[in-house]
């Protein structure tokens, strides 16, 4: 199915968000994520399932003022 | 004379900051020098630069400062407290300096969005730092939605106006004298600081002011001092500002009087 | 960075007065905490309270600061000049501070009877400290008189008011880029001073500012901080004011954007 | 013969400047004097001899601004 | 450059409070001096004073200016709509002028209950004029809630102060240049009022400057000349200001140059 | 009320320069505009443009203004003794606008040369307009020389910056109260005049804010208005400012409170 | 029974917003009216009958800023 | 001989100043005059006479501030 990551469309067969971070390397990494505009927890990313046309973040820290 | 924040006691009255530097090392020796303990971050999508991320995160996790997340860039409600939700799980903190930016030319908050997400967040147990004006009556709404600090801008954003309101500023001290009040953004030079700091502010944030000096390390340990002056400065009790001139050298026993001056 | 007054290297960047401070136990204590390696004395004929100016005396020499005495009060070149000369005997020292007023309400410098003096001085061996206005034409006289140090007001003596005309301090700095410029009476709170530096002037010198504030010791602290931090931040060039606001936080990376921002 | 010292009138049978202040007991002190406005250094108040209708200053270190 | 109010053409950019003057007759009197077509009124419970009501209103209607009532010391959106269907039934107008005060001491506008109040009024087919602040994000909202013409203040009502914050005020002119901005209360002196002009507003409402003037029918005539010299002043572009001096003299054909100044 | 210059009395309170119009049609439409009853020319060598000149004087005859010729230019006594003495004969008048240029990027009064040639000039029979600063003492010096008016700066000539320094101007104005006091040189903008009226100045001198506006017509109009608002605010004697705001409506009969306020 | 007018408490057999106006000698007056905080038109004062504990308020115009 | 005329050195044979403004066609002029810096009237024209390498200035009225 096609979802959009941070932005960017792209194609994926993972059935949750934690197989989709895995599949996009994050799974080591410090990272908060939402789908569609809500938050979800680093605790729910394995019951999180994602259906097609998702819009998913991926946040990292960055410098702010 | 020790400034407390929700829970935590501070020693330093300066906030910095943590973008715009030349490189991270100069972002680094500039926190060092601003003796800052508590530093504002931001959370971003990872971009090509992303490695700078991680860079970052372990520079200010060396430099042992407290973390205060924003909600940068975020232009409604929902924005704000998904950011915010990110930021805490993030950092761990509950501390979020909440912007709601209401216009684009003067990054002015947005009293509306900036009060309902002010609420959200305080009842989901955050500690809201909040972006605001010297409006009154924003501020007292911001303080029944569960903020206890509140920081009124000086002037735009990365505009190193300095104060544009001292009135509006000074009666906003007068109004809430319990309440911690930092002065966030506008600030471009150490007397602006220090003249905020004499109003009775209780801190200073600011970061332009710093990463766009020319020497960002050496204006780090300006804004320091200038800020410890203002506030030992207002707790000396400045004196009273004359219209006319008087003398400091007494008169009495001038030379040269043909008689003497009583 | 470090500046010199005639031939001597000075640290401090604050001169400080003696009068006016409710005890001579709270003037030793401001001298010490304002780190002032400079301070001002008078001459005056001894009063009731004589006592008084031994204990000062000794004061001052326990402090090992360098004398700067004055001509406080005096109206004619005459004065002046003899006051100078009893000075330099009493004080042993060829430093004065020359005052020659001109105006009762705002004791204004009488530019003309200002540079006749400092010519006299200058020409019998006096290294003359000007108490002048922000004149241009004036301070060109004086320098042609022989002065090699400049102290403009900012306010007239004792206000407390600041810098009144900031232009034509900026001016005058800019003028004689060379030339060590003090700021020299009407400061009255540690963001003038800082205010002051910022444009570049290289020392400041204040009495009723600290004297009179609610705690001199600590005001005198407050000051040598203000100082410090307006000529660092004079050295690290301040960034650029701008009109408009500009983020601090980098947009690129916002969450929530449909599309990805460039 | 009557001179004015600091603004005050006073007799004295001092000849000199250095015997007017031994008179008034400025002889141990550290001060500086100046006789009808001009200044007369400490070396030559000796010399300085006084005439009716002087008016002498005597000035001793005193707080300034 | 004539201005248009709602659907009234106006020819006078003073408009006039009628409150605090020593008489009926001295109100009476600086209206006709001022050149206002437009006067503010109240609804009030009658006093003990009652008949000056009756005098007051004949006043108003002989001086054929135009009424624009007021919801003056309201501090709740219902109050402050009963108020306003009071007045449109008492002076047979649709004109507004909207006070939701937030806080005493500054008389502060409540930014929220001024955008309830200005939606409900509008949908009900008033003709709004708030009074509000130099809040760029409440203004926004004031003009989707329905206002064609803003009031923010220059300073709090009463206070005499002029323009507290002109970048504010000059900021908020830039980004509406078409919609009717008229600086309501805080003005003390004619120069205020023309600043507030030069800066491209479009009218300017006062009332205690004139009131508590000690000759308020001179003073009426004072600022109706100031405010045409600012409106004036405006349309013709003011020089740039310059940093340095330029002579106004040409210095070509100067006399007793040695050579020829081209 | 009437300003008396020399034995000369004045209608109008705005002087208006020459130099820098468009166009002598422009200049003359300007004159008109602005009601002035006083305009100063120069003196120079016939240049290329020499019809100019005699276009220029025809022109000033036809207003029928009186004619205040200055010294521009001029940096020594003797220039600017020489230039009134040929200004003399060629305008057939005593008056003379002194100027005494001390700095060239300033354009600053030389406050030596100036009291110098004044003093010379009076007792020639001259009337002198000095140009000066707002320094007190060098204003008591030009009175001493024969000065009956004085004509301090706002700012450097040219400028159009306003007042630089309003506490010195209103120092010099409470100084001299029976002085006729004429600010010349730095105004930029008709609120600047209306300012400096309202400080109790007699009249304003100035050329480039209106000759270099984008319609100089139009802006001669402006001041002209500006001037007679702040003369006019003057007299009329403005409310005290006031810190905190206080209601100009009274809350006596306010409706809708539960208890009756007294 | 016992209303407030203006904030004073008075007692009244008006049955209606108008009788109350008539006996209060505001009938010929130009005044303006609510009760209980809600706007009353001119039109409407006849038929709006007044209960105990009313709170009536009567305004006319004032100058104001 | 060589004169200067408003900074300008010429050659000419006028014996007086008001020769030389005859020369130079200033004669029907409304124009004042200096010598070396000193003032000359228009009555002393005729009676100042001219020197090898005076300086001579000739002003007329300009516009000024």
């Amino acid at each position: 199915m096609t979802v959009t990551v941070n932005g960017r469309q792209l194609e994926t067969q993972a059935a949750s968000l934690a197989a989709l971070l895995q599949e996009l390397g994050y799974a080591e990494r410090k990272v908060a994520t939402a789908v569609n505009g809500d938050f979800v927890r680093a605790a729910l990313r394995d019951e999180t399932t994602l259906n097609p046309g998702d819009a998913i973040d991926v946040v990292v820290p960055m410098q702010g003022g | 004379m020790s400034l407390r924040l929700y829970d935590v006691e501070v020693g330093s009255r300066l906030l910095l900051g943590s973008a715009l530097y030349p490189s991270p090392e100069i972002l680094q020796r500039s926190v060092a020098a601003s003796g800052a303990e508590i530093v504002t971050l931001s959370l971003r999508r990872e971009t090509a630069t992303g490695r700078e991320s991680a860079v970052l995160v372990s520079l200010i996790e060396q430099t042992a400062v407290r973390v205060l997340p924003n909600t940068a860039g975020c232009h409604s409600v929902k924005e704000a407290v998904t950011t915010a939700q990110m930021a805490r799980e993030l950092f761990d903190t509950p501390w979020i300096k909440l912007e709601v930016i209401g216009e684009e030319d003067t990054l002015a908050p947005d009293p509306f969005g900036l009060v309902e997400a002010a609420r959200i967040l305080s009842e989901d147990g955050f500690q809201v730092f909040p972006y605001t004006t010297e409006d009154l009556v924003v501020a007292e709404a911001l303080l029944e939605a569960g903020c206890k600090v509140l920081m009124p801008w000086g002037a735009p954003i990365g505009s190193g106006r300095g104060l544009n309101n001292p009135y509006g500023l000074r009666t906003l001290r007068n109004h809430f004298p319990d309440v911690p009040l930092i002065v966030d953004a506008g600030i471009g030079r150490p007397s602006h600081a220090a003249q905020a700091m004499e109003l009775g502010y209780d801190a200073i944030l600011l970061n332009t002011a710093v990463a766009k000096a020319g020497d960002p390390v050496l204006m780090a340990e300006a804004f320091a001092k200038a800020i410890e002056a203002g506030r030992i400065g207002f707790e000396a009790q400045p004196m009273e500002e004359r219209d006319m001139a008087s003398p400091s050298t007494p008169l009495a026993g001038l030379p040269f009087a043909l008689k003497e001056v009583q």
